[in-house]
């Protein structure tokens, strides 16, 4: 079908064996103008090399300070369409599965209101809307809330949509219920999510085991890291089928035939903290040396299994490199039992909020008010004791700052009396 | 009670949170969760999960454009329903899982993918190159460098061979990220692809009162770059170019203070980052190439430079190892040798951490 | 031409320099240099080193405590003179050598320097503790929180045994310094002590003016943690107590910055650094203990806190592994559960460079 | 012999296996007022637990700006003999080789016109002379010119006495002329070790092989150190020896009895590079992956020896902590040959030094100007082309200064062309 526009860059997108995301929005412009503008405007930035979209300035739905990114093009006067193209974040059910029924309510509502393009999902983890006009704004919120039951996810500065792993539903590692706290904790804090009250953003991702499928460690300010306390199950019968070769290493993640697996090669000398020996028959883990690193059992998934005495660790200030440069997030509480109604979290995390609220500046991260500051005074502030599971190592410069009450007569001189010694 | 535009109160429901997960769990999901005993995939793109119970759950893989229409979800939706039970989910990577709980099911639902032309490519397991994490680009934005969806699919279709295959030593995690927001997360992953401006904004000093807040604007800058300044009557800010290193920050602030630029923007790429805390620690990405022209529609240069570094790796690196581990054993000067990848001075560090970047052994390689 | 006073430059000679160093080779250095082929200890403190020419020099190298006068100089010369051809050097790190080029001198060498009471230990090869750098402490510095030579025969007295022999892991190098300025360098050893203050300086505003240059005081905090400030029509400073990390280095640039305290001084504890490329690159020490108060004359929670280290590190590493390297290898946390310290807040870093010292790894031991 | 003062503290440290410096001074004493008085300070500095000296003020010798430490006590009133105690840093010879003659002439000068104590040697490698008065600064000057053949060394902001490992002299694995680069440098550079003209201090130490026995790489603002860039020399005889129990392992270092070296798991196996194998009969290593680390070399000095194409790795930076916190050098020549007369490492020092010396701060040592400048201009100054060599790991921060020369129309914009792309 001719569009409105000629694309002849974008076409070239059509080709080639990833799916097209030309080809499927060209299928869609046969039948909303607002997608055939979003193919010229696109084409004119592929001409150009530069985009052409505008500030948000404040839209939303009423009683929210978030959920909605607002969105105008830079030329309305050639593609009238597009003028505002406005997203809506809609809170994903945790680890993002869904019912058919509901997914195509979805589309019809979407398709009726907005642009009928969506992104499946947005790097934060919500169902993002792409594209809508200001006033189908709470039109849409209602049909969601009322007909869906769904609600908005958060942007601004707020609690940001909590996201997780597929956990417990799916995946035999998993050390926590990673989607019922992502539930909990969004249920929760619906009030941090939609009504902005924080100094910046602020996200949580939950992981169920370290292998960390949700990529906490890397993009959220509370990143919570199942991981287990005991001993590395082990099935002896299976660890030496693998070593001979009855089943796929790795879970086949390297080819799917079967093959002797070298136990010594692959396993034992790629554990990070040599805490392992296999000596044809049996494998060793000395487990108090383990750090949990989770490649053995990747290995030997048959084999292996985590402990049972399970939990989280909890890390702090994950966050993407605005201002100071990017940070991983880093141990806090090394090891926490999870378990609903998550109280003593709840009571960390709100402690973790009460000081960030209090000092952080504008758009702070916390991960940057914790450098800042020093960790001496989160800590302090979260009634955490310090643990040198927090530190790859202690400090290694001499600029420390000692703390006044453990020094006699704290920061006190007696000028006289040390005149007296000492001559000037 | 349908929506009322002139009474938006009417009727209305706040704060309900998403529909909770389990509710579109299908059956065996339900049944076995917390009791998986251990998975293995039989081909690239399909994994099966074996319960303590004995259940066991089929999943088909397939790629996905992230950025898609209603009618593409529908097409989920219509496969979903025929071989799935009406149940289906994507990754944390934006790829489409479709799960039975038959092995009978199976071969119907991966025959059925195939049937559909290139909509559904399978794969994204195991050592391979999965889908590519991306933001909005040119599609959505307003402060991207580059396009993401058109790279995505650039690079993708170059590296399709690698999405469905297991050839690679390890995953390899590629990332994208149209400006230096990150919103990608891509200072984490084994190959990064960034969008970068290389010019300072300009000052619209006539509209600068009028649509920022100043002090905001002053505090946004990383690099203190930015001073008040009185231009005639007007109040604006003047940027000390020599300082800025074209975050973009200030432009979020106030759009008063434009930094694209056609000719001067483009792609800077990273590799070696990860995540998971398999073996080694969580890294970040390290810069591998300072820039590269936007070279739209299909961006040759990046795409066969992405390739490079992935055919080197494949080639060089041992088993398990994921690319920064590869580059960490073989050190970085073999990786600039082996990929021939030019080392400049953009590579070296200068921001706040540099020194502990810095070579303070005679251990190297000649 | 003596000296004369009235006229100080008649004659002068100004710029020679050092002595040519091989003024003082003996002939068998001279004739051997750069023709060594290999070296053996043969007990600890004596090593013999072989020439491609056959040539052999048998070395004894013996403690002494750098702080010594021109009698013990003398003593030396007295023993050189007598067995090794009128020459004698130190080493990098303050011990004495002897050197004989035959094998027969090597006893009676042995056998005088054994006679000399306790003036000449032998010791300081191999995987030993050898003699401590230090630095000037009360003999000598205007700046120090600590005395050094008086630390340094405490502790030397307590570790002799390790000095003596063989019986480490490696090498344990241990420094000390007197204050932050780290004239020992220590801040790359095995172990290091170092002095430090926990009272930001007091004022004396009557003093300042005078002699002192503010602009430089100023300058010279690194926190920024010095304002100058008018106290009646005086100029002066102010400190913001609150940032000082008591480095004294407002003190040096400005003599009515006093910063000494009995009680508020003392010592912190540092490990796990090195110097060599061997295996590992160099590295810094980290912090131990933060603070254990002056116990003059014989400061014994120090001598006992470093026996203890150096004690758990010889029953736990393994064979090469230097202090540094074997913490790494164990993890921090079990060097604070094995040698008993205790882990406070000073332990985690809140300086410049902090962010890079804390756990971005799920990986760590219980 | 009783002195003066009663020193009952001190003479605890007289105990103890360890040559005591109390009973050493306490022998001066007897002779010596200044040593008596300097006891006498010592046992208050015991008591009190607090330094007794003032800051220096400038004395020193005509024409030199640095070389002596001026020293005053603040209780002269007590201790007048050491109400002075300036100390002379002299110029040690490289690698710290004398002739008893050579000593005895510095004695009796030193008895005779100071305080008869010294330190063999100071932490920068100077024979330090302690405490005298400032009248006999210019008659110890006179002597150490006219009778020693020696000179002072360096203090304050100006070339710091260069100091060096024993290399060639007495060190099979010296890949430099350790002492003939230090006393070349001395010489060459008398006006900068003796008229302070530098922002702060500057240290060169010289170590000849990357064991680094003078500790360079933390304690030099230029470091050179030894290397090789061919092939480790290897005796596979002597390695089966080795093996055997023929030899002793680490030159003896680990104990002087013979044993079977457990050449996999004590050589191989800690090789940071895994750049060897040993199949029990013959050592192979892949000396392009080698880094030159001497840790096999060490293990086995009669089968390994370094490469016989020499030369030095150049670093720069080292420091302590005062102000920006300690540095260690970094590398920035990778490989240079070093053979009278230096004329390459001498082009390249002066212009580091120019460079220095025009943007340094007062008190910024050279390590601190390259963090604030950033490496590039450092490596710019200098003419230096980057490497990969120079770096641990690229950035990982996306703050990159573009060269304007590199972009297209520089750091200029159009203004009204963009607007007329993009509507405000
Ligand atoms: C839509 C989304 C990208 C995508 O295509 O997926 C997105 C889009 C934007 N992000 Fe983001 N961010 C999105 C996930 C992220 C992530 C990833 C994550 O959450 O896991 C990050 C990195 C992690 C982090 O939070 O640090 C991220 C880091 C940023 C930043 C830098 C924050 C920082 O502290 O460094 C900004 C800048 C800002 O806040 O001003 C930003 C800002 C923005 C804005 C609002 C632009 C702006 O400056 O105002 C973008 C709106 C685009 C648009 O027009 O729709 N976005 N942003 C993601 C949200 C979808 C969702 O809700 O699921
Ligand atoms: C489905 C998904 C979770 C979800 O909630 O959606 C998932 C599922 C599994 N991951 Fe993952 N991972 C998923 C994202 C991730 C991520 C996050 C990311 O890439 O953004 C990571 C961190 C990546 C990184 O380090 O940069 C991740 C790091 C791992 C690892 C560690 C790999 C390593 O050696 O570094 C394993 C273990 C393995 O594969 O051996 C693993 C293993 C697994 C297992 C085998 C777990 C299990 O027993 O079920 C699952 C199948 C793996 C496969 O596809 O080969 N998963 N996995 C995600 C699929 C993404 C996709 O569509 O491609
Ligand atoms: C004499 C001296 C050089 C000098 O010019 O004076 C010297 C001499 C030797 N060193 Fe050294 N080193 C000397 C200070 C150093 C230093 C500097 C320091 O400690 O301040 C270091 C760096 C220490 C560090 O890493 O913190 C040093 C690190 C080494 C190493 C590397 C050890 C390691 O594994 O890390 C070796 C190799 C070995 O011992 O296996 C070595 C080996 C040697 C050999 C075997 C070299 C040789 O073939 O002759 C010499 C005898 C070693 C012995 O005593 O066991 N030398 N050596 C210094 C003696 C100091 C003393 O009196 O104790
Ligand atoms: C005598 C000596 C210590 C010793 O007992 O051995 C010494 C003594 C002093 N040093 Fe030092 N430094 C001595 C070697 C060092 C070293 C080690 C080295 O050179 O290898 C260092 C560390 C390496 C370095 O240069 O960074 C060192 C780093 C400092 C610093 C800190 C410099 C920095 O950039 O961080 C200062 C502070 C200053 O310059 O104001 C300092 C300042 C001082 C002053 C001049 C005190 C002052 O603040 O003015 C001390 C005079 C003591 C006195 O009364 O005699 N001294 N100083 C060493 C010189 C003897 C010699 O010439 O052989
Ligand atoms: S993070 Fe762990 S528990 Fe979660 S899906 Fe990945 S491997 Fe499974
Ligand atoms: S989980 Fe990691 S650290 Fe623990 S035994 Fe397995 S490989 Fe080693
Ligand atoms: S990375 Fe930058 S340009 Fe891209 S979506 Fe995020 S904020 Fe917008
Ligand atoms: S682009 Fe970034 S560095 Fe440049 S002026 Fe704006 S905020 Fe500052
Ligand atoms: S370390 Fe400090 S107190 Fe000790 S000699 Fe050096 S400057 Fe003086
Ligand atoms: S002691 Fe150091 S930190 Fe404290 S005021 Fe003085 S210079 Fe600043
Ligand atoms: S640094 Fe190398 S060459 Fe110099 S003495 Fe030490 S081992 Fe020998
Ligand atoms: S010198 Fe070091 S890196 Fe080179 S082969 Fe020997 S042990 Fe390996």
């Amino acid at each position: 079908m001719a569009l409105k526009h000629k694309t002849p860059m974008l076409e070239e997108l059509e080709k080639g064996p990833w799916p097209s995301f030309v080809a499927d929005i060209r299928r869609m412009a046969a039948r909303k103008p607002m997608c055939e503008d979003l193919l010229g405007l696109l084409e004119l930035s592929y001409e150009q090399k530069e985009g052409h979209w505008k500030h948000g300035g404040i839209v939303g739905v009423f009683g929210y300070g978030g959920g909605v990114i607002g969105r105008y093009c830079d030329r309305p006067d050639l593609f009238p369409n597009v003028a505002h193209f406005h997203t809506l974040r809609v809170n994903q059910p945790a680890s993002k599965f869904y019912s058919t029924e509901q997914l195509r309510k979805i589309c019809d509502m979407w398709e009726e209101k907005g642009s009928g393009l969506t992104n499946m999902h947005g790097s934060t983890g919500d169902m993002v809307l792409l594209g809508t006009t200001t006033d189908q704004l709470e039109p849409v919120f209602y049909h969601l809330t009322h007909e869906l039951g769904m609600d908005l996810g958060g942007s601004g500065s707020n609690l940001r949509t909590p996201s997780c792993c597929i956990g417990k539903a799916r995946c035999e590692w998993s050390c926590l219920d990673t989607q019922e706290i992502t539930y909990d904790l969004t249920m929760t804090y619906q009030d941090e999510l939609h009504r902005p009250m924080f100094p910046y953003k602020f996200k949580f991702k939950t992981s169920g085991c370290p292998n960390d499928c949700v990529a906490a460690i890397a993009r959220a300010d509370c990143s919570i890291i199942g991981t287990w306390r005991d001993k590395i199950r082990i099935d002896q019968e299976a660890v030496r089928a693998y070593a001979a070769g009855e089943l796929v290493p790795n879970g086949g993640s390297h080819g799917t035939a079967k093959r002797a697996l070298d136990i010594q090669k692959e396993v034992v000398d790629l554990c990070p903290t040599g805490c392992m020996e296999w000596d044809g028959k049996t494998l060793k883990i000395w487990d108090e040396d383990c750090t949990r690193c989770m490649h053995c059992i990747n290995v030997m998934p048959r084999a292996l299994r985590p402990g049972q005495d399970t939990g989280a660790t909890i890390l702090f200030g994950a966050k993407a490199p605005i201002l100071e440069g990017a940070q991983l997030s880093s141990v806090v509480i090394p090891f926490m039992k999870m378990e609903p109604p998550y109280d003593e979290f709840k009571e960390l995390i709100e402690k973790v909020w009460d000081w960030w609220m209090e000092n952080g500046k504008n758009r702070e991260r916390l991960g940057e008010l914790i450098q800042r500051f020093g960790m001496k005074a989160f800590l302090e502030a979260i009634e955490v004791q310090p643990d040198p599971r927090m530190i790859k190592t202690p400090r290694y410069n001499p600029y420390i700052f000692y703390d006044p009450a453990d020094v006699p007569g704290g920061w006190e001189h007696d000028p006289k009396a040390f005149r007296e010694r000492h001559h000037a | 009670m349908p929506f009322d535009p002139n009474d938006i109160m009417k009727d209305r429901i706040t704060d309900i949170g998403p529909p909770k997960y389990d509710n579109f769990f299908p059956p065996y999901i339900k049944e076995n969760y917390g009791k998986w005993k251990y998975h293995e995939i039989l081909e690239p793109g399909v994994l099966v999960h074996v319960a303590e119970t004995g259940a066991e759950v089929y999943t088909v893989r397939t790629g996905a454009p992230r950025l898609m229409s209603v009618d593409y979800i529908r097409e989920v939706c219509e496969i979903a329903d025929k071989h799935c039970g009406g149940y289906v989910r994507w990754t944390t990577r934006n790829n489409i899982e479709f799960m039975v709980d038959d092995k009978s099911k199976l071969q119907p639902l991966i025959d059925d993918l195939r049937s559909r032309g290139n909509w559904f490519p399978m794969g994204g397991t195991g050592a391979s190159v999965t889908n590519i994490v991306h933001t909005q680009g040119w599609v959505h934005c307003h402060t991207p460098a580059i396009d993401a969806s058109g790279i995505v699919k650039s690079v993708m279709d170059e590296l399709f061979d690698y999405f469905g295959s297991h050839k690679l030593p390890a995953q390899v995690r590629i990332s994208l990220a149209c400006c230096l927001n990150m919103c990608g997360a891509v200072h984490c992953s084994d190959i990064a692809i960034l969008g970068v401006h290389r010019k300072p904004p300009f000052v619209e000093h006539d509209r600068v009162q009028n649509v920022c807040e100043i002090p905001l604007v002053i505090a946004a800058c990383p690099t203190a770059a930015i001073k008040p300044k009185k231009v005639g009557d007007r109040k604006s800010v003047e940027i000390n170019q020599n300082r800025c290193m074209f975050c973009g920050n200030c432009y979020t602030m106030c759009p008063a203070l434009p930094i694209a630029d056609g000719d001067g923007d483009g792609i800077a790429l990273w590799v070696g980052g990860k995540v998971s805390n398999s073996r080694t620690a969580p890294k970040f990405s390290k810069l591998a190439v300072p820039y590269i022209p936007n070279e739209p529609p299909r961006w040759p240069t990046v795409v066969q430079t992405i390739k490079k570094i992935v055919e080197v790796y494949a080639s060089d690196a041992r088993r398990y190892e994921r690319i920064g581990e590869w580059i960490e054993r073989i050190g970085w000067e073999r990786f600039f040798e082996k990929t021939g990848l030019e080392f400049r001075h953009e590579h070296i560090d200068d921001y706040r951490l540099a020194m502990t970047t810095w070579r303070t052994t005679t251990q190297f390689k000649f």
